[in-house]
Order: C-alpha cells, then structure tokens, then sequence
C-alpha cells in the first residue's frame, strides 16, 4: 500500500472538526523525493495540510477540517505526479446527530391481528444510520421489577411502529415497553410505558342500521326514530358501554349525546327530535367498566322522523 | 493458417456479440457514473500510481486487428479477457452496498457473452481442451482499493470492449 | 385405540367406488357382546355395511361407496351404544381429477426486472391438491441433448406464471422449459419450449412527442407533421426496427403503416396527410434483424396537420 489515511473518527457531530493524517511509505515516493501531499475533500482541494518527513523517510500530512458540514463525504490522499494529481487512499467520513428522545410512544392492541402495535415520533433526522428497537419486558408489579424480557421487535427500515405477535404477549399482565434509538453518536431511550394490552385494546365501533319495516312492529312516532346496532365480532368477549351521537343534518346544532347504551341493540327508539327532520347518528363504544379506549366514532346514519 | 474470418462466423453469432457487447458497455458505464457519483473517483488518470501497486492487467487483443486478423487467436483472446475480466469483477465483491447489483449485472452479463464466444469457438472446433483457469488476481484490502479498483477494471473493460465491438462490426459487414 | 378404520386409497378419482373396513376390538366391545357397526359419510349414515365377527373375537365391517362423489368427505366407523351414536374412528377421502396437461405455455424475457415470466394454463379444477413446476435446463443444440438443469421455479400458490431470475439464466443460449403438474392421481407435463430468453425480450414502445417549436427548424408544410421519439431505455443495446401507423381522428379511416423506422429519431417529419386535420399517431418496435416480439403501440399521440 503506498498511502494510507487515518482520521481521528470517521463519524462525528456536524460541524464539529476532524482531523485525519496520511502516510506515504518511501518505497512508494521513490518517484519524488519530496512528494507534494495534497487533501481532497470531495471533488474539492483542502489547503491547510501540514506535512513533515519521518525519521524512516516516510512522509506524513495532517488536516484538520474545523467543522465537517457534509453529512457524508469522501477525504482523499492525494499527490502530484507529473502533471496530474494521484489519489492514493481514501476514507468516508460522515456527520450527523446523536439520536434524540423518541417521543409519544403509544400502543394499541389489534383484535384483527392479535398484535400489539405500538407507535412513536422517531425525532429529528440524524443523518447517520440509525437503529430504532421497540423492547418489552413482562413485569408483575407496575413495571418497577422487570419479568421476562420480550423479543426486541425491529421496525422495517425507516419505519416507526412495530408489531408484538400474540404469542409474545400476556395480554393481562402489565408490560413495560419503550423504545431505544442507537446511531454511531449515541443511544437513546423513550420514557417507559407501563400497561396490559387488553387495556389497549383498539375497538371498532358497531354497525347502525335502519330497522326493516316490519307488520308486527308499530311504526315510529312523530319526533322518534328507530334504529338498531350490531357489535364488532372481535370484541364480544369484552365487556363494552356504548354512547350514540346525533344532530339534524342541516344548521349549526352541535351533537347531542345519549348514553350508556349497550354493546348490542336489536331495536331502539330515539325519542324527543325535531318531527320530519333529516338526523345524522353514529355510535362508539368503550371497553367497561375494565379500562379501554373509546373506539372511533362509527360511520354516519341518515334518517328522517315522521311529520307531525 | 488463418480462417477466412467472413465465412466462417455465422451472421446470427456476430449480431448477438454486438449486441451482448453493447449491453455490458452500458453496464459498465452505469458501474463508472455511480463510482464517480457516490465516491468523486471520476478518472482513471488519478489512479495510475494506483494501478501500479495493484497491478491490474489488461486483457490484450494482439490478434484481432483488422489488417491482420487472426480469427482462432482473436476469438481466444476475446475469451481470456472476457475470462479475466470476470475474475477481476469477482474480487471487487463487496465494494459497497450500492454498487453490488450493478456489479452482479456485470458480471453475468460478461459471463454470458464468455460463453457465448466459447461455444462458438466449439462449434468450429477451434475451443482448447480445457477451460480457461483464473490467474492470480489483485488484493484489494481495503474499501478504497476496491472501489479505485472498480474504477480502473471498468475502465480497461471499456477499451476492450471498444476494440472487441470494431473487430465484431467489422466482419459483421464483410 | 377403540376402532380403526383403513382404506383401500384415500384419494380416488371422482365417481370411483371406494372400500373401507373398521376394526372393532374384543377389549372395547365388552359393553356389547355383539356391536353393531354403522358407517357415517359426513353425516349421512351409509347402508351395505357387511359385518362379520372374526376368530379373535374382533368385529370387523367392510363397506364399498360405489360412487364417491365428495371432492371432500369424511368417513366415520361408529357404534350403537345405548341410545347414542359413538364415533370410534374417522378417515378423510378425498376425490378428483389427475392433473390435464397444462397448455399455452408462452415465457416473456422481462427487461426492467431481469426475468424469465413464463404464463400457463393450468387445465380444468383437480379437486386435490396439485403443485405446479416450470422445469427447465440449458441447451447447446436445439433442446434435443440436455445441458445443466436449471432450478424448479415453484410459482406461488395457486398462481399459473413463475418467474426465473436472470442470475438462472444464459440469456444467448437455448434453453427447454416445461411445467409439470402433479397431484395424487397422476403427473402431466406441457410440451416443451425451446427458447433463447433474448429472443422473447418484452419490448416497450418508443415514446412519441411533439417537436418544440425552435426558430432555427422550419415549420411543418401544409399536410405534414413534425414530431420525435425516444427509444425505452432498458433497450437501448439492442438493435430494432420500427414501424408508425397514422389515421385522422374523426372518420372511420383505417390505419396506414409507415416503416421500417429508426430505434431513435430526434426529428422525423411526415407528409402526404390531409391539411387541416387532427390525427393519431402509434409507434411500436420490434428486435432485428435478431428474432424478437413486435412490443405493444405505444400511446397515442395526436397532432393537427396545418392549413392548405
């Protein structure tokens, strides 16, 4: 090898300095004597090289570049041989962050996929290859004593979320789970959460429908309206109250609300609306009374009441 | 004494080599821009003293020049650098993640044409007994070399290629 | 084990007759001296079961289905024991088709991903399950002596196209393909392709534009047109013939051709047309003088001829 550069770390903070040196063994100089070594930083030339002849012949030349701005960047070797210049080794350098906090971590248990999907705000760009590890640890207390440790779960690259299979999981014991960003520069940690995934559980709401016009029942009265729900099948294990919303499709009424109402309504009448008027409903529901998120609201019923 | 060269190269043979050739310059142009794009190791020039404590060979083509053109001796010479040039691609493996499946379409592509020149070598009973067997090739020991390396295998497989596509064209349209 | 029911084959050919027999031995059959075995067919009980007591006391009862016209069913060996019916043992019979030989087998050499794609038809419902195989190796003749074999491309489930990656393949050189279907009644194999992957290359079409308008060119004469293409790149390195077909918009004028054309042209001008008129304009290329497929027309372009 006739030249070879070493920097003092190929990954650093932007804008802080590096300094990085290289060797010319004699054996390869024999074309000159005292070769010219010149710096390269991309396709630019670096002045401010300082070269000194070693005891042993060797050449050496230090650089220091104040502040590296590029985020990666390739810093040559170079001499002049002849008319032209010699690249005779090279070495990437990079810059970026260290990797900040990762924030808003949340969780939600998915009945579809019996997954736990669990969320963050990865922070700002880094610059440098970055790792982001969801890790879990089952815990038997409030996640102050740590259980069993969970399988590190590793997002896809330049994902932030990642899914806990069912099988990892107990779905009704406390977990702590956070997560761990890690880059050349350092390694960070989100604060920890603490939770059982069915306490997390991500409900859909039920399906509102326009009950069929049938003899035997007697038709709504004037101001009512009728109407029936059916649950999410997923989520029939689990114990739900529900809240219905409504408000006269036109004008700038705000939403009324009704409620408790149960998981499940084979035939409900709604009472006290305006007569002959288009209404707007939707229901949600929530785990109760084990704790849970409320589910979205469902998509919107159109119905209209009767004339006076 | 040498083939009359015209004859005795079938039309669809030398078509396919124009165009095998064409494929793996446009390869190794896509090898040269990324090299130069992604590592600034533009021209071949600043890699001479380089060159020399690597010690990359160049494939000759001595027998192929159209005055004097000796068909067994350039269809083998052809061979060996498309030979050689595959070994020389095979010990840049590993040059970086971003230059690997240019690199793989290369080298398949060149291993293609090898074989295409080979059978043909056969099909005229011209093919030595045996195979070809890989020299001893440089040691690129570092990410660098491997990629100055890159920069210089894929500028000698240009020329060769240059030369090989003249001889091609030219018995081609004689 | 209580009961054990065998089989003559598991799997037969749809509408063939099948033979079980039941195995009933003297320790499970001491609550009846005598047990009558019944035979249950999903969950229709089945007559013509012939029973027979043999010299180690064992109950044994044989019966044959004559027509077994279940894709799917299962065969139950049961017992009368007080006033219920009791399942001792149970076999999964299953009926269908041998593959038919899988026809119209045609490969594309795909450009942009470096594939062989190779498309059949899979032939009529089997009813079983039944794998399918592209089978191929490398030829020096016409596909007559057989060189290296290739690796099986198993194409995925229930899909009739596999795709053989470019690393499998000499792109100059013949090769045979063929695909084989196999289930539990038979094996087929489609005839066999001899094809070199080049002389299937899948062109796309040039893409045709108009010319900018540039002070230095002339303008378009009356019943002309002016207009460029540019070849597909992943092409470029094979040589080809084009062809143009034209016909006003309006009218129910048939296409003319204009050819053969260049791979490339960077300002083509084509006369003879009506003045005055909106025209279509398609152009598609094709592999020479190397065999190759015509590529498909490329979209349309439309261009107005100028006034008398």
């Amino acid at each position: 090898e006739c030249g070879h550069v070493s920097v003092s770390a190929p990954i650093v903070h932007l804008g802080d300095p590096i300094t990085a040196s290289c060797i010319i063994k004699q054996n390869c100089s024999h074309l000159d004597l005292e070769p010219q070594i010149l710096w390269r930083l991309g396709a630019e030339l670096q002045p401010g090289g300082r070269q000194q002849r070693l005891s042993d012949g060797t050449q050496q030349s230090t650089i220091t570049l104040p502040h590296l701005n590029h985020t990666r960047a390739f810093l040559s070797c170079c001499l002049n041989w002849g008319n032209s210049l010699q690249i005779l080794d090279q070495v990437e350098l990079r810059a970026g962050y260290p990797p900040a906090i990762p924030r808003n971590l949340s969780c939600l248990m998915n009945l579809t996929t019996s997954s736990l999907i669990c969320q963050w705000e990865p922070g700002p760009e880094t610059h440098l290859p970055t790792s982001f590890t969801l890790k879990s640890f089952k815990s038997r207390g409030n996640c102050q004593t740590q259980g069993d440790s969970i399988l590190d779960c590793v997002p896809e690259d330049g994902q932030s979320h990642c899914s806990i299979p069912r099988r990892h999981l107990l779905l009704y014991q406390n977990m702590g789970i956070w997560v761990q960003a890690e880059n050349a520069l350092g390694t960070s940690m989100s604060p920890q959460l603490c939770l059982q995934p069915m306490d997390v559980v991500k409900l859909e709401p039920p399906m509102l429908r326009t009950m069929d016009p049938s003899p035997e029942a007697a038709p709504p009265q004037a101001g009512c309206l009728q109407l029936c729900w059916e649950p999410w099948q997923p989520a029939l294990h689990i114990n739900q109250k529900c809240e219905l919303r409504h408000k006269p499709q036109s004008g700038e009424a705000s939403w009324a609300l009704v409620g408790p109402l149960p998981l499940e309504a084979l035939r409900y009448e709604l009472c006290g609306l305006l007569p002959a008027t288009a209404y707007t409903l939707q229901i949600r529901c929530i785990r109760w009374p084990l704790p849970g998120h409320w589910s979205n609201w469902s998509p919107s019923l159109e119905l209209r009441t009767t004339e006076r | 004494t040498p083939l009359d060269p015209a004859s005795s190269l079938p039309q669809s043979f030398l078509l396919k080599c124009l165009e095998q050739v064409r494929k793996i310059q446009g390869d190794g142009a896509a090898l040269q821009e990324k090299l130069c794009a992604t590592y600034k190791l533009c021209h071949p020039e600043e890699l001479v003293l380089l060159r020399h404590s690597l010690g990359i060979p160049w494939a000759p083509l001595s027998s192929c020049p159209s005055q004097a053109l000796q068909l067994t001796g350039c269809l083998s010479q052809l061979h060996s650098g498309l030979f050689l040039y595959q070994g020389l691609l095979q010990a840049l493996e590993g040059i970086s993640p971003e230059l690997g499946p240019t690199l793989d379409t290369l080298q398949l592509d060149i291993a293609d044409f090898a074989t295409t020149i080979w059978q043909q070598m056969e099909d005229l009973g011209m093919a030595p007994a045996l195979q070809p067997t890989q020299g001893a090739m440089p040691a690129f020991t570092s990410a660098f070399q491997r990629r100055a390396g890159g920069v210089l295998v894929a500028s000698h497989l240009q020329r060769f290629l240059e030369l090989a596509y003249r001889v091609l064209r030219h018995l081609a349209q004689s």
